[in-house]
């Protein structure tokens, strides 16, 4: 029963390793100075107990040296932890440029994630190891978080939003999956497991699975033909609407004078209430598609867009995509 | 604290230059000054507010204790502002959603 | 309180200087006030702690065996409201302050009398107001409120609750209004800044953070009752509002608000510390500045509760910094009491060893705070039992372990009565053992990965939840004692006289219980802790 | 003290001085916390303005700039009487204090009158979020915060009006009774205070609900 205290959960991740290193040094200090008060406290409480019951204490009424030293010696190693931590949180945040992207919508009380090739899991999640994954997310309802202890990294997942993590698995198993904003009954029932395989075993895994699914990129271009899309954003000219080739990632100058840069949650917004932000040059047009596209289409909408390139005269799709995202079906990048 | 009593005359003066920066910012709200436009509503906003601190709720013939009360909730009211859009204006900096 | 065993030579005191319910109830005696807070408090601790009991009881295993995760989710939501809103927040400042800070700057009373009485009239009417609605069914939004979940999703009573603690909010508004006048104006004259006792210090920063806090979580709610109620569009998504704009107006007061609790707290350890020492406390002045500095820089640090929350992660840098800052001023405090011991003349009286263990409880949850303010480790422990270990050691092994000093201090002054020595000693003990046991395996269990608000769990969880559980046991036993013999204090009293610590300090100057108007003869202004120079607590 | 104690000087307080201190000191901070109060409605107004500039400008074209600024001078007008009969009660003008105070409610309730006809106008016109909005033109998603905010801030400010006026009708008995004389008058000065933070916070609720983007 008891071999089951241990002091962190199993460490899986490139990034963890880092995260318990920091953890373990804090520990490490704060144990210090929590010995040296205990001590200094029990210690001196009883050195100077009261002998008779009479006595008063030696009027002593401060040190300035003192003083400065104890201010400046937790400050310095705040300064340190400060920067050390620092550090870690930017690798967390930042995923690497090769990354693959998944995608997960987080609805009471369940997490649905799809891989880049269209497959969909509820609850679970399969992902080969030896390379960075980068999973971009939102809620359809209420904020949850999607938690990974074992990557040791989570993030809170927002209504009307896209946030983002990052891990990169090390060691093939099974972990869990927690939701950890409360939100609502079955907060606690919200939970899955990430099956970490070997990059072979992944591939086996995704040929077994359905045929039939269709990458989010293929869905998208359907729907950006599906909803009429391409009626006033065409591939070559702006017509009505601006170009969308290699919009992701610029900076859009916007009609009232501002910029604004072109993430998912701007494409986002661009689609369900196009007026907000008007594009520079373009007329307020468009009409709002709020109600219309359901969550996890508008993300493949928008992953589709990510891939329109300027110079592409054919809308890329399927394998094409894929290989885009950074992702061969042999598991290496 | 002996109590200041203001002649009138200074009343009525304080009185007819809200009126007119009043006026003048419902004038100006009419002209295109670019961002400016919202620049100028404010000061003129934050110079009638403290017109009427200083004469009208007498304070500038109060303690420095009070004066003092008085700055302090501006500064924390810049606190909140400050440090909330500190969040909002940098967003998307990163160039990672969410972070 | 029964009044038949009076000692002979009774003098006229607060307590038999008039009878009756309406004699309380409409008391404008800061020191009755303060008896009135402290009985509606106590019945708030001893629900908060039920509900706590409850929610211990149902984690004993992984199932969620003994309540639906509803009843669940109301009753660790209720137990934090209730604790924080109605039991920590008040129960310092509204229950010691109130009785204490008049006697310690030679007053007859607080500056608003009529205003003091309101704000306990507020009180009882904004937790009439979180107890309907929990009687009515209950909420279930933890006491964060995060929208969109309490505005469109929750089907329990939130604006009922929300509007408790709107209410309430005025409450400690008024509070500290009053002391910050009451401190500014009514000092005896010749009692210098510099003469006040530490106590008093920590309640004038602990009285800043109201009045500059408390406004805006006031707005905020008001603002989640107009969109839950009547269809505003404040923060809902689907309107292009911002659920994060939430969390930082909340925050805005919530984190001031913790020091709100704490800063009371460390008041009463520097009175307990110097007391029983018989020294003046070391760096009296930096102790001082330290509760200043606590308030203002906290009121900078909120966004450290939003580290994963979609915040920009250059804000989440910047809130990081100020929060490990406040570790300085933090430890100037605690290194100042330590150092305080030496060359003492240390007394193991009650209030003595909560003061202690204060000192070393402290120490842990505040160093757990340094670490979750540490990015790359909130990261991972964001929302895990790591942090509910972190709040409960500071909040009970901070907060309350120094409201039980204070109380053990200056329950003489207050009643008359003097409990006794050895269960207040033993009780003293049991709620150290007891708190430790329950929280610290919650912070193995939160960097293992343990998510908190969940009523299920994974089995390699239990171990701790059992052990965390157990000591939440004998941590009740611990709360129990007190109640039973402060009660017992009461009927079948031993007398105290007026100054059974022999202790410095304007309100040992007075008689015990003091008389209504405080002072007969206007009382002896000294240096704070002026014992070694013949103070008058000394024979 | 060898003097006589004033009847007003309540038993706590050791001078008339010390009381009216006290008392302007507090009414100070009462008003710190207002302005925290309305502070965490500008912080939502300020954000979603900077997020939204154009849904803003389009619902600030809705809301009638002559009914503001006729309503801004009304309040400044206010202002002026109320400043003039605090000097009337410091100068112990029994009749001058009646008759400003009166006046100063009179432009209280003209302020809500024309506020009342604002709101009936957005009640007809189909703007009351979460009641039955309906906006034709662009952006009718976040012009929705826009509204949300006007009647949060203005329902608020005017809340405010109403204590205010309650407040007068309070004191008035004892204005006309002549209960505040140079020595006494410090609850005439504290309510001024709150009257003149009242017209304050309509001095930025004004340009910046109504005179956005009109040019
Ligand atoms: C009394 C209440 C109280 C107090 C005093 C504190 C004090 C501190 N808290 Fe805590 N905190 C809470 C109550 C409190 N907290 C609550 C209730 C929550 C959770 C809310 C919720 O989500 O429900 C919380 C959550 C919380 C979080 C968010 C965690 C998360 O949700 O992910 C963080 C992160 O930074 C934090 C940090 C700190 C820090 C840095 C301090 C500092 O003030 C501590 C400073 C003290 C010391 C550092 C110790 C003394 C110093 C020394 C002995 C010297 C040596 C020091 C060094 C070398 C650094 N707290
Ligand atoms: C002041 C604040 C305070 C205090 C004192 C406590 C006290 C305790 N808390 Fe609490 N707790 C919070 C504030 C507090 N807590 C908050 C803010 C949360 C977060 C809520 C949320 O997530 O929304 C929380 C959450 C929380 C959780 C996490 C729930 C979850 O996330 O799922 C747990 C679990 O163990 C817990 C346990 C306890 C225990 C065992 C005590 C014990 O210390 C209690 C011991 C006390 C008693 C047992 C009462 C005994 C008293 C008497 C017997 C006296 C009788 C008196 C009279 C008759 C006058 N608390
Ligand atoms: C009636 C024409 C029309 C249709 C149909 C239309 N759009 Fe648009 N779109 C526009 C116009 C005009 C603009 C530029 C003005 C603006 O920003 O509102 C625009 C802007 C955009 C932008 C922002 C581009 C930039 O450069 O910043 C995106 C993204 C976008 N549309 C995506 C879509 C998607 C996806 C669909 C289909 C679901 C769609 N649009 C349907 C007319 C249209
Ligand atoms: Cu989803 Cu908690
Ligand atoms: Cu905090």
């Amino acid at each position: 029963m008891f071999e089951s205290i241990r002091l962190a959960p199993e460490s899986a991740s490139t990034l963890s390793g880092q995260v318990d290193a920091i953890y373990y040094v804090s520990v490490l200090i704060s144990l210090v100075f929590t010995v040296i008060i205990f001590f200094l406290v029990v210690f001196l409480s009883v050195k100077y107990r009261r002998r008779h019951a009479d006595q008063v204490g030696v009027p002593i009424h401060g040190n300035n040296m003192l003083e400065i030293g104890w201010s400046v010696l937790p400050f310095i190693i705040m300064l340190f932890l400060f920067a050390w931590g620092t550090k870690v949180f930017f690798s967390l945040c930042r995923p690497p440029a090769q990354s693959t992207e998944y995608y997960c919508v987080g609805k009471q009380w369940m997490w649905k994630f799809q891989h880049p090739d269209g497959h969909r899991e509820i609850n679970e999640l399969h992902v080969p190891t030896g390379h960075p994954i980068k999973i971009t997310m939102t809620s359809e309802d209420v904020i949850h978080s999607l938690y990974f202890p074992s990557f040791r990294t989570k993030c809170d997942v927002l209504p009307g939003r896209y946030t983002s993590l990052w891990f990169q698995p090390t060691k093939p198993g099974e972990y869990h999956i927690f939701c950890a904003e409360y939100c609502g009954t079955q907060h606690s029932g919200m939970v899955g497991r990430v099956i970490v395989q070997t990059p072979r075993e992944y591939e086996l895994w995704l040929a077994g699975g359905k045929t039939s699914t269709m990458t989010p990129v293929a869905r998208g271009e359907e729907l950006f033909t599906a909803l009429a899309c391409v009626t006033c954003h065409r591939q070559d000219t702006a017509v009505r609407g601006p170009g969308l080739a290699g919009l992701f990632g610029k900076r859009v100058q916007l009609a009232n004078g501002g910029t604004v840069l072109a993430d998912e949650t701007y494409i986002r917004e661009s689609i369900l209430s196009p007026n907000t932000k008007v594009v520079a040059g373009f007329q307020p047009l468009m009409p709002t598609f709020q109600g219309q596209v359901a969550e996890d289409d508008l993300m493949s909408l928008i992953a589709y867009i990510k891939t329109i390139q300027p110079a592409a005269g054919a809308v890329p799709a399927g394998a094409a995509a894929l290989r885009r995202a950074g992702f061969t079906t042999d598991g290496t990048p | 604290m002996s109590m200041h009593v203001s002649p009138i005359r200074n009343y009525v003066g304080v009185f007819v230059t809200l009126l007119a920066l009043t006026l003048i910012t419902v004038v100006v709200a009419f002209q295109d000054l670019g961002p400016l436009n919202t620049l100028v509503a404010l000061g003129i906003a934050i110079t009638k507010a403290t017109i009427v601190i200083l004469f009208f709720m007498h304070a500038k013939y109060s303690t420095r204790l009070t004066k003092l009360v008085i700055v302090s909730a501006f500064v924390w009211l810049l606190f909140l502002f400050v440090f909330t859009m500190s969040d909002f204006v940098t967003r998307g900096m990163m160039g990672v959603s969410g972070k | 309180m029964t009044q038949t065993a009076l000692s002979p030579e009774q003098h006229v005191d607060y307590l038999n200087d008039g009878y009756g319910w309406k004699s309380w109830l409409f008391t404008l005696d800061h020191k009755r006030i303060a008896m009135l807070y402290l009985v509606s408090v106590s019945f708030f601790f001893a629900l908060g702690g039920l509900f706590a009991g409850l929610v211990r009881l149902e984690l004993l295993t992984p199932q969620g065996d003994l309540f639906g995760p509803d009843i669940y989710n109301r009753l660790f939501t209720m137990h934090g409201v209730i604790m924080v809103f109605f039991f920590l927040i008040p129960a310092i400042p509204a229950v010691l302050g109130n009785f204490l800070i008049p006697l310690m700057v030679g007053a007859k009373d607080l500056a608003f009398p009529r205003i003091n009485l309101l704000s306990w009239y507020i009180y009882v009417v904004g937790g009439l107001f979180t107890l309907g609605a929990m009687i009515a069914g209950g909420v279930d939004t933890g006491w964060t409120f995060y929208t969109p979940f309490s505005t469109n999703y929750s089907n329990s009573y939130v604006v009922a609750t929300g509007l408790g603690v709107f209410i309430t909010g005025f409450s400690s508004i008024l509070t500290g209004f009053n002391f910050i006048v009451t401190i500014h104006r009514m000092r005896v004259p010749g009692l210098g800044w510099f003469k006040l006792p530490l106590f008093v210090w920590a309640h004038y920063a602990t009285s800043l953070v109201m009045i500059l806090g408390t406004p805006v979580i006031a707005v905020t709610v008001l603002l989640l009752a107009l969109e839950r109620g009547f269809g505003l569009a404040i923060f809902d998504p689907t309107r292009g509002g911002d659920p994060v704009l939430f969390q930082h107006l909340f925050w805005f007061y919530s984190h001031p608000a913790v020091y709100i609790m704490v800063l009371p707290a460390m008041g009463v350890i520097s009175e307990l510390i110097a007391a029983f020492s018989r020294k003046s406390i070391f760096g009296y002045k930096f102790v001082a500045f330290a509760s200043l500095g606590i308030a203002v820089v906290g009121f900078v640090v909120w966004g450290h509760h939003m580290f994963v929350s979609g915040q920009s992660a250059y804000a989440s840098v910047v809130f990081s910094f100020l929060s490990m800052f406040v570790a300085v001023p933090s430890a100037i405090k605690i290194f100042n009491w330590s150092a305080t011991l030496y060359k003492g003349s240390v007394a193991y009286e009650t209030p003595m060893l909560y003061a202690l263990g204060f000192i070393g409880l402290f120490t842990i949850g505040g160093l757990t705070g340094v670490m979750l303010a540490t990015l790359g480790i909130d990261v991972h422990v964001h929302d895990t039992y790591f942090v509910v270990a972190h709040f409960h050691y500071v909040m009970v092994g901070g907060t309350i372990m120094g409201y039980m000093g204070g109380l053990h201090y200056w329950w003489p002054k207050m009643t008359g009565r003097l409990y006794p020595q050895f269960w207040s000693r033993l009780s003293a003990m049991i709620v150290f053992v007891g708190f430790n046991l329950t929280f610290f395996p919650q912070f193995i269990m939160g960097y293992m990965g343990m998510p908190r608000r969940y009523h299920e769990y994974p089995p390699e969880f239990q171990v701790l939840h059992v052990m965390s559980t157990a000591g939440a046991t004998i941590l009740g036993v611990g709360y129990l004692l007190p109640t039973i013999y402060f009660i017992m204090s009461l009927r079948k009293p031993v007398h105290a006289g007026n100054n059974p610590w022999n202790a410095v300090g304007m309100e040992w100057q007075t008689t015990s219980p003091p008389p209504t108007h405080n002072f007969v003869s206007t009382p002896v202004v000294t240096e704070a802790y002026a014992y070694a120079e013949g103070g008058q607590g000394v024979h | 003290m060898s003097t006589e104690a004033h009847p007003l000087l309540a038993h706590h307080f050791e001078t008339l001085d010390q009381q009216r201190e006290s008392s302007t000191l507090a009414m100070w901070i009462f008003l710190v916390t207002e302005i925290m109060f309305f502070g965490g409605l500008f912080m939502a107004y300020l954000l979603y303005r900077w997020k939204f500039p154009l849904a803003f400008h389009a619902g600030s074209h809705h809301l009638d700039i002559r009914l503001g600024a006729f309503n801004t001078i009304v309040l400044i007008c206010s202002s002026l009487t109320m400043a003039l009969g605090v000097r009337a009660a410091q100068t112990g003008e029994r009749k001058k204090l009646t008759g400003f105070m009166v006046l100063t409610l009179i432009l209280g309730f003209v302020f809500l009158g024309v506020k009342a006809i604002e709101y009936h106008d957005k009640f007809a016109h189909h703007l009351i979020p979460g009641l039955h909005f309906q906006w034709d033109g662009p952006g009718g998603r976040e012009v929705q915060l826009f509204y949300s905010l006007y009647f949060a801030m203005t329902g608020l400010h005017a809340l405010h009006m109403i204590i205010g006026a309650g407040l007068i009708l309070w004191l008035l008995p004892s204005c006309v009774r002549g209960k505040y004389t140079a020595d006494y008058y410090h609850p005439i000065e504290c309510f001024g205070l709150y009257w003149h933070f009242v017209d304050i916070v309509w001095i930025f609720l004004f340009p910046l609900l109504y005179l956005l983007g009109r040019h």
